[in-house]
């Protein structure tokens, strides 16, 4: 027998203007844990891509299970037994969840599709999974994770030789992932192989056997997971050694800088009741579980979500957001939570992305000054260090990473003096981390506020100087960064359920 | 194909045509007929301005640039001739309006523009005439025995000159011919059958025996009309209601013959295309106007076609305009 | 873990549980229902002789041909697309129908020598013709890229080219073709008679065709993909999901009911010119949208096109009832359609 | 940190480095310019006549009041909408520009007693007018969450009614208003001597209004607002943008330039009736398309939008030139628009 179920060899694939893979070798051995690891940009998702059909590789070749195979669609890569959860969410959100599960192999009875026992064998796929969902409920209705864990579900339920996972783990929380390795587990029992691409080096270390390590496009190592420290592997990423996983804390904390008080939503099913203060100079970890509404919160303050009740009080001054233009000039900023629904204008340039929120003051009388926004734009370009060939790119060319320091670098140029950011690392690879965190800590030593969501708990008790725990709705309490532990955070999460 | 194309190298003098709007039926007869006559005598460049006078203009010009000689403008807006004459002038063209009459001022401020036509009024004359005749005829028309002709009207597309006149003299004859007349719909069917059946269909819901008399301002929304009435089980014996329209198509004359239309009025497209390239003739070999015509201007320097009016008794004239 | 465990099973609970605003949810959902209905109330009202059964199946019957047009178009509609040429395919169909089965006796027929046909057989032969046109767009869209308002509104025009030349021929030119054959009309026309009442021929081939577009929309794999690739392209593509085949496909199904009603349109009027079906679309389309279905893809029902249809049915037919004066009835048609489709997509309006 | 620094500066050094497919790319972003030329060398090719400064005259001009109709929509498009009822506000500014701009002297003036009016005031009235009306469609869409294509045709209807009310009326009933006043129809037609050429006024209208379009959609925050709020509505929002101001404002600006245009077009005609501006959307928004931009929104340039109003008059006008039948010049043209688009749309298509 074959020791790899996947070979793919010499594999090229460039878009205009970007070289996005050349020569490129994987090798998946049977029944094993495949780690893929990169920084934002380096190929990851787009080797998967030709690997599933989506995009054709200009040279190079697969062998899978033994035999040469040319995979021109998804539907070959399903047929060749491959199947695969995509780094974006992939579902139609019009329909339920049990059409997304069997989208493209109904099951069918007859002429028709066979809609009893595609609801049962959803049910029965999602309790051997241990997923507690309705499958006649519209997919719309799911939050981030819940779809995150249908789209798994969706992937394992092919029955495949090989799933591929971009980031499965991106939007989870820490009880779903643990669920999830126990599906990878059971999967490695039956000879199944597993892709795994993830940021999150722990889950790495903990799931995988081997790991191949990208850089720029380029084949770097492929070893055994025992074989690399994750120190190593970091430094194999990103092309140079790195020690820190947090940046050292250099701030102080000054005055009250906002004051929150009786903060509730118009939405009762939203925050109720909030009230905290938040200083210059820190940051201003918000945890919780998912659904704790730490996102309704940074919306509320910044005038996204309807308030029915409370005070915002900045320099002592109450004032209030009923929308982002006016807290944009009351000198917030958010960084949102889903990138490309909310963040990014993907057919426009990063030019026009980086600097869209601050065009007020490129104004000259009433024209926009070109020369300034270029000069802004190479700013954001320089300091976020983003990977581009130029400033008219359009962003949707750009790795999520890429895509983030540019959304990231439009905000600094409105100079805010409270900066809101949810899930601001989310699918970030480690280098790139840092410097949000190092970004995040020049931030507050200039004086300004930064409230961070963040699910990954290590993240927060890393970077937060005091940290804000949601649940349900509700404010839990504050911990001080120094001294909280995980079970600290989540015996508060837990408080209000 | 309907229209000649123009070899650049045409030995032919050429003539600019323009068809207010290619797809009205009636309009395709005298463009047949246009076709015909100035086969083998001039070089037609023949456009389709759509309903859209802008277009028309531009149009126009585009002859201009070609070179034609002369200008045969079936205009969409009759109002809208000056333009087309200040352009006339400029390139010293020769002008023949056709079918669409401009207004007697325009054609006063240039000695180099003629109008082949019908008088727009004289067709809703006819149509009323005939009415008024058949009403007289037929006593037991008037259901109700009031000694009012109850009717229903279809109108074509609103602010549409012969739309506009049509609805207005054919009720007019009728009322000045002495008979009492009520309305009891008027609505735009936009000269289309579909349209024409759905309203019968509503009035005959809504007033049933109560109509009298169908006027039509076009024989399509006549026999529009005439589906729905069948549809809902007149135009039987005893159940007859009358009905009228306009242009004499060959799909009336066979309802006319068949007794299920009262009558139409013949716009008499062959005559009114040949009077156009007779005259376009002259002007583009240089003749006088009317040199070795039969045809004579009025005051209006416009040579009028007649209408004429087709019933039972007369079919075999419309037919004869089909080439039958 | 296990309190983990709860909260996110309460979560759930909480999404799966009717809220409190149970009953605006449930108006909303019915909310053109509801419209058509006031419209009908308020017509009523202003002539309570509107309330017969022969109004009533006046506008069923008018209706027919908009329905079976209205269908087509709102597969393509959730499939994510637009449909600009149907007017245009209803009058190619039309035409093409009409001028072979004119009545042997007429003495002005297109085809003077030809035969007596089966009335199937032009029937047939159109809705061919038009699933072909139907398919050059849905390859155009699918496979050329071009945006399916753009790729239809090229169709709408080549196809009213198409039609004309056809039609536009001596001897006759550019004249209505009339004097159909009965056995033709009277399928728009005739009723079947189930003794206490007869029912039109048209409505029962417009419910018939309602049934089965609510099969193959509902039940069917077809069905579910026009439903996935209009709500989301990429993910229906990446999940097997053959979209070109699916886009086509939705395209033809189209192009036979335009075939079909043309067909029955030119029986039902008598008559046909390369003029029918000019703007039939917008009416289709429009239809749709105060139905429910979104131009965003992916949403839809066929009781929603239906009742569509319906509610302009009952607008056109009432306004003419009450007999507002035509100018006029623009304004209120115009009003009617902003309102319905204003309070419809206030269900979908985020509520933050 | 300083190797990471040279890795990245190598990477952008590396990709800034013109591809292989550099010539293609390019060739692909300007190819509807290239379409043009095409056409333009085969009507030539057809006809040499057509190479004449008379003939490019009269494209230029024709396509003047098209391109300031096109620019109104193209905004909307661009902000992700669609406006279907251009076209009958055109009609209504035509309509209601004309009747304040009879002839003193006339006999049939709509307002009899009516002075002679500064040129100005009427146009600006119109413009006021139709302004109006487009920022009731901006509200529509932009506040009740009205799908633009829906809002736009209720629209329509409605204008077409109101125009319609406005024209028909005693004591001259549905005749055209015509006999304007010369100071009027100067403006369309007349040219500005600069000795050796002879510059209509109205191309110099035009010229002055793409300058201007130009300077709001490129240097302006609005215009680049525009841009967002087509691009992705939600980051916009979120970014800071005004999306409702920035809608209501693209359907205002786009009113503002069908009244002028619609002044213009009555002017050009010399008269105007209710049927003034019919259709003319269709046309709008397929030049729009052709020249660049896409009905998904964020996409397009006021370049794009005056070739593509370009290629139609070249293609309206050449064809009429050259003499093709009218019907054949609807396949013609109805394939140009297919082509261009889907040779456009290639560009996007992304390689895979
Ligand atoms: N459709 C595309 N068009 C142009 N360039 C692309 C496209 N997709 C990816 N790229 C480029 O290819 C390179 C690799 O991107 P890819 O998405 O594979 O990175 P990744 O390793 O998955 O990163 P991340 O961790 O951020 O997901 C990047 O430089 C990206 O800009
Ligand atoms: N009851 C609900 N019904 C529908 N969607 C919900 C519900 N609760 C949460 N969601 C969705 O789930 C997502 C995350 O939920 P929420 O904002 O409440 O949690 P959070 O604590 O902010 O989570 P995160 O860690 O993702 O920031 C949001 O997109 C929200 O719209
Ligand atoms: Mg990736
Ligand atoms: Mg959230």
């Amino acid at each position: 027998m074959e020791k790899y179920l996947l070979q793919m060899e010499h594999v090229d694939k460039s878009f205009p203007g970007v070289r996005a893979l050349s020569d490129v070798t994987l090798n998946v051995r049977y029944g094993s844990v495949h780690a893929l690891l990169g920084e934002n940009g380096a190929g990851k998702s787009t080797l998967m891509k030709c690997l599933f059909g989506i995009y054709h590789m200009d040279a190079g070749r697969v062998i899978f299970d033994g035999e040469e195979v040319q995979i021109k669609s998804s539907l070959d890569a399903l047929r060749q037994g491959i199947s695969m959860v995509h780094q974006e969410l992939n579902q139609v959100k019009t329909t339920r969840i049990v059409d997304n599960i069997w989208l493209g192999r109904f099951p069918r009875k007859g002429l028709f599709v066979d809609e009893k026992q595609m609801v049962e064998r959803t049910r029965e796929i999602f309790s051997d999974l241990g997923i507690d969902l309705d499958p006649k409920l519209k997919t719309e209705k799911l939050t981030v994770s819940q779809a995150q864990m249908v789209e798994i579900a969706k992937a394992v339920s092919y029955d495949s030789k090989l799933i591929v996972m971009d980031e499965p783990t991106s939007s989870l929380s820490q009880k779903e992932v643990d669920q999830l390795f126990v599906i990878i587990r059971r999967l490695q029992e039956k000879n199944v192989s597993v892709i795994y691409i993830s940021h999150k080096l722990d889950e790495i270390k903990e799931i995988a056997d081997e790991v191949t390590i990208l850089r720029d496009g380029e084949w770097i190592t492929t070893q055994g997971i025992d074989e690399l420290s994750t120190a190593e592997m970091i430094n194999l990423m990103v092309g140079r050694s790195l020690d820190n996983r947090f940046p050292e804390i250099t701030h102080t904390r000054g005055d009250v800088i906002m004051q929150v008080e009786g903060l509730t939503a118009q939405d009762p099913t939203s925050i109720k009741d909030v009230s905290f203060d938040l200083y210059r100079g820190e940051i201003l970890g918000v945890a919780g579980l998912v659904g704790a509404k730490r996102t309704d919160l940074l919306e509320c303050l910044f005038g996204e979500r309807t308030v029915k009740s409370g005070t915002i009080t900045m320099d002592g001054q109450v004032i209030e957001n009923h929308s982002p233009a006016e807290a944009i000039k009351h000198k917030f900023a958010l960084v949102t939570e889903e990138r490309r629904a909310t963040g990014i204008f993907g057919d426009l340039s990063i030019r026009f992305n980086a600097t869209i929120s601050n065009l007020g003051s490129y104004l000259q009388r009433f024209l926009l000054n070109d020369r300034a926004i270029t000069k802004s734009t190479a700013w954001v370009i320089d300091a976020m260090r983003v990977k581009t060939p130029t400033q008219r790119t359009k962003i949707k060319a750009l790795s999520g990473g890429n895509q983030q320091k540019v959304i990231i670098g439009r905000w600094l140029l409105t100079e805010p003096d409270i900066f809101l950011m949810d899930e601001p690392t989310r699918g970030i690879d480690v280098g790139a981390k840092y410097e949000i965190y190092q970004l995040m800590m020049n931030l507050a030593k200039d004086g300004k506020a930064v409230m961070m969501v963040s699910s990954e708990l290590p993240e927060i008790i890393g970077v937060a100087d005091r940290i804000l725990v949601m649940s349900n709705g509700r404010l839990a309490g504050i911990l001080d960064g120094e001294i909280a532990t995980q079970e600290e955070i989540l015996r508060l999460s837990a408080l209000y359920l | 194909t309907p229209a000649t194309p123009a070899e650049s190298g045409s030995e032919l003098p050429g003539v600019g045509v323009t068809i207010y709007k290619f797809d009205d039926n009636f309009m395709s007869f005298v463009r047949g007929a246009i076709q015909r006559e100035a086969e083998g005598k001039l070089d037609l460049t023949l456009v389709d301005s759509a309903n859209d006078q802008a277009k028309q203009n531009e149009q126009v010009d585009g002859f201009i640039q070609k070179g034609v000689k002369v200008l045969a403008i079936n205009l969409v807006d009759p109002q809208a001739a000056s333009a087309i004459i200040e352009k006339a002038k400029v390139a010293d063209l020769p002008v023949v309006f056709y079918n669409k009459e401009p207004d007697q001022s325009a054609m006063d401020s240039y000695d180099k523009a003629w109008y082949v036509g019908t008088r727009s009024a004289e067709s809703g004359e006819i149509q009323g005439q005939m009415i008024l005749d058949a009403w007289n005829a037929n006593p037991d028309w008037d259901k109700n025995g009031d000694g009012v002709m109850q009717y229903v009207l279809l109108k074509g597309e609103p602010g549409h000159p012969d739309a506009e006149a049509r609805t207005k003299y054919a009720v007019e004859t009728v009322v000045n011919g002495g008979v009492q007349v009520e309305e009891l719909e008027l609505q735009t069917g936009m000269w289309d059958t579909a349209k024409g059946k759905d309203l019968m269909d509503t009035w005959i819901s809504k007033h049933g025996d109560a109509i009298e008399m169908v006027i039509a301002n076009n024989d399509a929304m006549a026999l529009g009309a005439l589906t729905s009435l069948e549809a809902a089980g007149y135009m039987v014996e005893g159940k007859f209601v009358p009905i009228v329209g306009v242009d004499a198509i060959p799909d009336a004359l066979a309802k006319i013959e068949e007794g299920k239309l009262v009558g139409s009025v013949l716009n008499d497209a062959g005559n009114q295309g040949k009077a156009v390239i007779d005259l376009a003739n002259n002007l583009a070999n240089g003749k006088d106007v009317l040199e070795g015509l039969d045809w004579t201007l009025d005051e209006a320097k416009a040579v009028r076609v007649p209408y004429k009016a087709i019933t039972l008794d007369n079919l075999d004239d419309a037919k004869a305009s089909y080439g039958q | 873990m296990n309190l983990l465990r709860k909260l996110q099973r309460k979560q759930v609970e909480e999404i799966n549980r009717p809220g409190k605003r149970g009953i605006v949810q449930f108006l909303m959902d019915y909310v053109i229902y509801l419209v058509l209905f006031i419209l009908f109330i308020v017509i009523v009202a202003i002539n309570p002789a509107f309330l017969s059964w022969g109004n009533f199946g006046n506008i069923l019957q008018q209706s027919s041909t908009r329905i079976i047009f209205a269908l087509g178009v709102g597969g393509i509609i959730v499939a994510k697309g637009t449909d600009l040429s149907l007017g245009r395919q209803v009058g190619l169909a039309a035409v093409i129908s009409a001028s072979l089965l004119q009545n042997v006796g007429y003495t002005y027929r297109m085809y003077p020598n030809l035969p007596q046909l089966p009335v199937i057989l032009p029937i047939l032969l159109v809705m061919l013709v038009t699933m072909l046109v139907s398919m050059v767009n849905g390859f155009v869209v699918a496979k050329l890229k071009v945006d399916a308002f753009i790729a239809t509104l090229g169709m709408m025009i080549i196809a009213y080219g198409l039609t004309s030349i056809y039609f536009d021929r001596p001897p006759l030119g550019a004249s209505p073709i009339g004097s159909l054959d009965p056995r033709f009309t009277i399928l728009a026309t005739g009723r079947l008679n189930l003794g206490f009442i007869r029912i039109p021929y048209i409505i029962i081939i417009a419910a018939v065709t309602v049934v089965l577009l609510w099969i193959i929309w509902n039940k069917t794999r077809f069905g579910k993909n026009i439903f996935a690739v209009g709500g989301n392209l990429e993910a229906a593509r990446v999940s097997g999901v053959n979209v070109t085949r699916t886009l086509i496909t939705v395209f033809a199904l189209a192009g036979l009911l335009y075939g079909m009603g043309g067909a029955l349109e030119a029986a039902r009027v008598g008559s046909a010119t390369n003029n029918t079906g000019n703007g039939y679309e917008l009416d289709a389309i429009s239809a749709c949208i105060v139905g429910g279905l979104s131009f965003n893809g992916g949403i839809g029902s066929i009781s929603g096109i239906v009742t569509g249809v319906l509610i302009f049915q009952v607008i056109a037919y009432g306004l003419n009832f009450i007999s507002v004066t035509p100018y006029l009835q623009n304004v209120i048609k115009g009003l009617i359609i902003i309102i319905a489709v204003a309070i419809d997509s206030q269900k979908y309006a985020t509520k933050k």
